[in-house]
């Protein structure tokens, strides 16, 4: 089938700065994502898990974000300003996908 | 002396503290028990919901006075003053950053609910009654200390915190607060008609759902404390254990002040000397991102929590019995 | 009139409906507060579950008549035709386009189990019975109406709609259906006796668990209200309240013709009334998936659902007694 | 004979197999009905606790005597015997590699708590007593089975089992044995001052909160027969029918031997005759990953779970009856 | 280690979906595949979360399915013929995996 | 944005295994990754689902791990030696990170 390249973002932060990176993603035009659950994980600040917490302080989730190469930059500028002095993980992989008037 | 022993003794051997201990016996043995986050979450809407919408059946029936405002901003000014306290503690003691012991401060001028759930449970069993405002004072003493706390992280370094509007807006309208004071506002406009529609749920299986929603709070707790072991010096330990008592004798003082009844005199003291757990560290996260979250979070909940649990509650219900002469 | 006033001022002030108003207000005013999607089904399991074996214990007790069959056949009736009515409705009082007309459409001539629920439990509070059976007429009137509204989909636009066998499964066999009659069947089979083994978990705490799904409620229904602001013109908007008296005059023609008791005829109004926002969505994604579902959704439970638990609720008892001499 | 059928057949429309069985057939008819997995959970935990306190409090009432050691030594002993006579059975019986009949072997020389737990509900509403401290019985007879399924795949073929430290120990802490020995040590502790504090959570409740339990259950096992169809000779499904009762007579014998009560002669069989279903299998993967699942979870759970809940609970209680006088 | 070139391709679509796409893909032969649940998302038909929902049909679900890159085209056509009028997301990423037999 | 070259590593794995992969990948001295609930799959060992479990013997969970490619062979070791006998998927793909000097 015919496909497109885009590129796929992953950020992975912190659950209390959800509607922060939510409304930075709006300021950069970027309508498009989806938010995955975190169970735990481990990183620099130590191994944490989400079972049983009642608040959102101690857990992350999982943005994933399909865009046009060119959106690329302007996506990661916004999430970065969300993320500067947080902790969280951002990566972008290449990818195709189908329909590309949807990127 | 020995009554305190008694209650400690008595309050030690409750299914509500033998469930706690439960869960930190469980989580420190690495035992795979765990309590889903969608349930915990669910055991405290109930005990919020319960908890505000007992409150305020109880103003319905005893009619409020001058004290319930006097109350409220007694605990508004107990929750702007502690995190002072705190964070002069904490940098004697310890060697904490400045930002660390402003972000710690910060939770202990706040509270923990299900510390002041658990010393009202207390109070029932011992059949001492207590002003059903006291919901809407430990709403009120949740967010202040967070102003406080940034107060005091900004002053050492500027530009630490991280503050705008929409943190405002977050920390006034967390879900514990809404809850709490909606609850109570309901059980207030419904009274005790409202309340024996639904007394069945909220009332009768409380001391059990409190007992499951303990299991977890031990759980997560030695999970907390196995997972950053070491993270805590014997500095910081000890604040969390000496901070409590600190905070209800403030909190005593205002309730003599007050005039409060013996019950109402425990329950201040204990939000006083609770540290809070889910409003504080959620904002600590967005507005001082690079104070250590294990720091708080363990010395609130696995130090302070369990303390004030076994040791201060009975301790601040024989200080206030005492007192007030109950 | 001043009855209903009466009645309505009184629903209004009960716990339910205030909880609901404490969601709504909480997710109006984007507060963090929410239930668990786990917490919120594993409510609505028990809500249905609950509802559907008093309803079949009542069958046990009172045994069954041709009522019951002549009942279930006119709820059949009302879901295959109140869509037609609908779609005339919207067709005459909004833009909206035929495929979204009929979406919405099928949304009014199925049901919504929890508006029957409230309504069961305003009955229960003035002491008012009603037909145990009520509650298998309420599961055949989710169906029905589903197909009338693909009805009218395709004869918009041929192709429209995308229906298979699995879907006339999936709508027959969806949970709320089969946790409803199944439960209906136990509590029939197993009678009084079986009640009896379980009403201190499905009859007491009842009303409480209610309270906290309504809350739930409240939260969806504002954060769907706030994310789709603008999605509904004031004719949909008019639509929403209008519809519901609508259906629920249909229905209270039934009930009369059938010769329902009071309370059966306040039930099969509002079941009549009420709009569908579970299983009708739903088949709605699968089915039409070019129809908006904030339109549909944000109508049945921002609207529509409000406005029975209200003002709705209280006005079909109001009318059903003067009507039925109850 | 006459006797047994008519226990059977009453306890056939209990609303507790009748939840099952709906669960059942929704999953057999691919309805949509589902349990959120933190709900399930949650009614898990809460069974645990319940069954475990209870437990403890009857201890504390009635004190303990040397049949309690006794009990719990001939718990253990059933638990690491009974997986070679399944295991001799399997090899007669069916196809299965050693592998795989070592792995089921095991689940039947463990328990399901959940079968035990609708034994004590059969005995309760005989209002027939037992002895408190089979709870620990049954905690203790969970994981020697496990030992006797490594032993016997390792005899096949070495190296078939991956056994370490971390396996022992989140065998023997894993969260059912943790929470029911600890909700046991709890209600021991507190006894019936602590049991009237909470008892109209973990007691009047709990025959609801079991049917939703089965619901799920009967849900999951639904589902597990639809997927895995055809992985299931006709001679493991006979296997399935047939160990229950020779588990049973095991059990009997020591219940027998130890001079138990009418019920808990009942529940030392039924704790002989249920296969496990969560420790187990849990296990299994770790320790025995090319053992094939679908066989040891729907032998277990579709198999001989509703054999013992629908025929085998009413005989092992007829035959009780008749043994033991009672 | 040694690795394999295989493709990842990762399905976002409605919940309401999931059991047609399940049958699809069984269809196309493709028997290997992981189910994410997703907590909420943003797309051109708004935002949504399925924070409180108890219907299914507000909600999405992600599908990752690895396999060789021969397969991907019919694994697409599957997917599409499922997703055509469906709201939701397809990309295939590049991927290197263990164990090539399994694919 | 200046980007720098990882690898983005995904495994999913039985639950519970969890607790001896994150063994293993902290012997393998990677510290930081993410753990992502899974709702259910299908694989050759057939269909399941989460909903209703209560144990955890039917599930799995996904495991993302981003590293710097020079570390990719030492966490594949680490993985495959949890894995070899049990049922599960790695994959690797090539993806660009914000901030390299955390991976
Ligand atoms: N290399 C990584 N790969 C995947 N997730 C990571 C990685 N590093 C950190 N994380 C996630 O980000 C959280 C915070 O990381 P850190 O700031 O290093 O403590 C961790 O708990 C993980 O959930
Ligand atoms: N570019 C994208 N990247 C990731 N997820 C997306 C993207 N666009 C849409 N989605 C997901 O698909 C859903 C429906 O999208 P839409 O059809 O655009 O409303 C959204 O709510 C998101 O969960
Ligand atoms: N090709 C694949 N792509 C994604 N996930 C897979 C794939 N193969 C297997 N899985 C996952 O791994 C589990 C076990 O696979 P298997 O060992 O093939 O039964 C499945 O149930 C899926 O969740
Ligand atoms: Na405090
Ligand atoms: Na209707
Ligand atoms: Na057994």
């Amino acid at each position: 089938m015919q496909t497109h390249m885009a590129k796929r973002v992953e950020i992975i932060i912190e659950a209390p700065m959800e509607g922060r990176l939510r409304s930075a993603l709006a300021g950069a035009d970027i309508s498009g994502y989806t938010v995955l659950p975190v169970l735990g994980g481990s990183g620099r600040s130590g191994e944490w898990s989400r079972e049983g917490q009642v608040g959102r302080a101690g857990g992350m989730i999982a943005v994933i974000c399909i865009v046009h190469p060119d959106r690329v930059d302007g996506l990661l500028s916004a999430a970065f300003a969300v993320l500067e002095s947080h902790i969280g993980v951002v990566s972008v992989t290449d990818c195709e996908v189908l329909r590309a008037e949807r990127f | 002396m020995e009554m305190i022993f008694g209650l400690a003794a008595q309050n030690l051997v409750s299914p509500i503290i033998l469930s706690f201990a439960l869960g930190l016996f469980a989580a420190l043995a690495r035992s795979d028990l765990s309590v889903p986050e969608a349930a915990a979450k669910a055991l405290s809407l109930y005990l919020l919901f319960a908890i505000g919408f007992k409150g305020g059946v109880s103003i319905a029936e005893n009619g409020i006075d001058a004290t319930l405002a006097l109350s409220i901003l007694a605990g508004v000014i107990l929750s702007f003053l502690l995190p002072f306290i705190a964070f002069a503690l904490l940098r004697g003691m310890t060697r904490m950053s400045a930002l660390d012991a402003a972000a710690v401060a910060g939770h202990y001028g706040s509270i923990s609910i299900v510390t002041f759930v658990a010393a009202t449970s207390v109070l029932e069993s011992q059949g001492i009654a207590s002003e059903g405002y006291l919901v809407a004072v430990a709403a009120a003493m949740e967010a202040p200390a967070i102003l406080s706390a940034l107060w005091l992280a900004m002053r050492g370094s500027r530009g630490a915190a991280q503050v705008d509007g929409t943190l405002w807006r977050e920390i006034l309208l967390n879900g514990s607060i809404v809850l709490l004071l909606g609850a109570f506002a309901i059980g207030w406009i419904t009274g005790p008609a409202g309340l024996a529609e639904i007394d069945s749920f909220i009332v009768a299986p409380f001391k059990g759902v409190l007992c499951l929603f303990l299991l977890d709070m031990g759980l997560v707790a030695g999970r907390g404390l196995r997972q950053t072991r070491g993270a805590l010096g014997a500095g910081a330990v000890a604040f969390g254990l000496v901070m409590p008592p600190i905070g209800a004798a403030f909190g005593l003082a205002a309730a003599l002040l007050l005039g409060l009844s013996t019950g109402g005199t425990v329950l201040l003291m204990t939000l006083s000397a609770s540290a809070s757990y889910i409003a504080v560290p959620a904002a600590m996260r967005v507005a001082l991102p690079q104070a250590n979250p294990s720091i708080y979070l363990t010395l609130s909940l696995g130090v302070t929590f369990p303390f004030n649990l076994t040791v201060g509650i009975p301790v601040y219900l024989a200080v206030a019995t005492l007192l007030t002469g109950g």
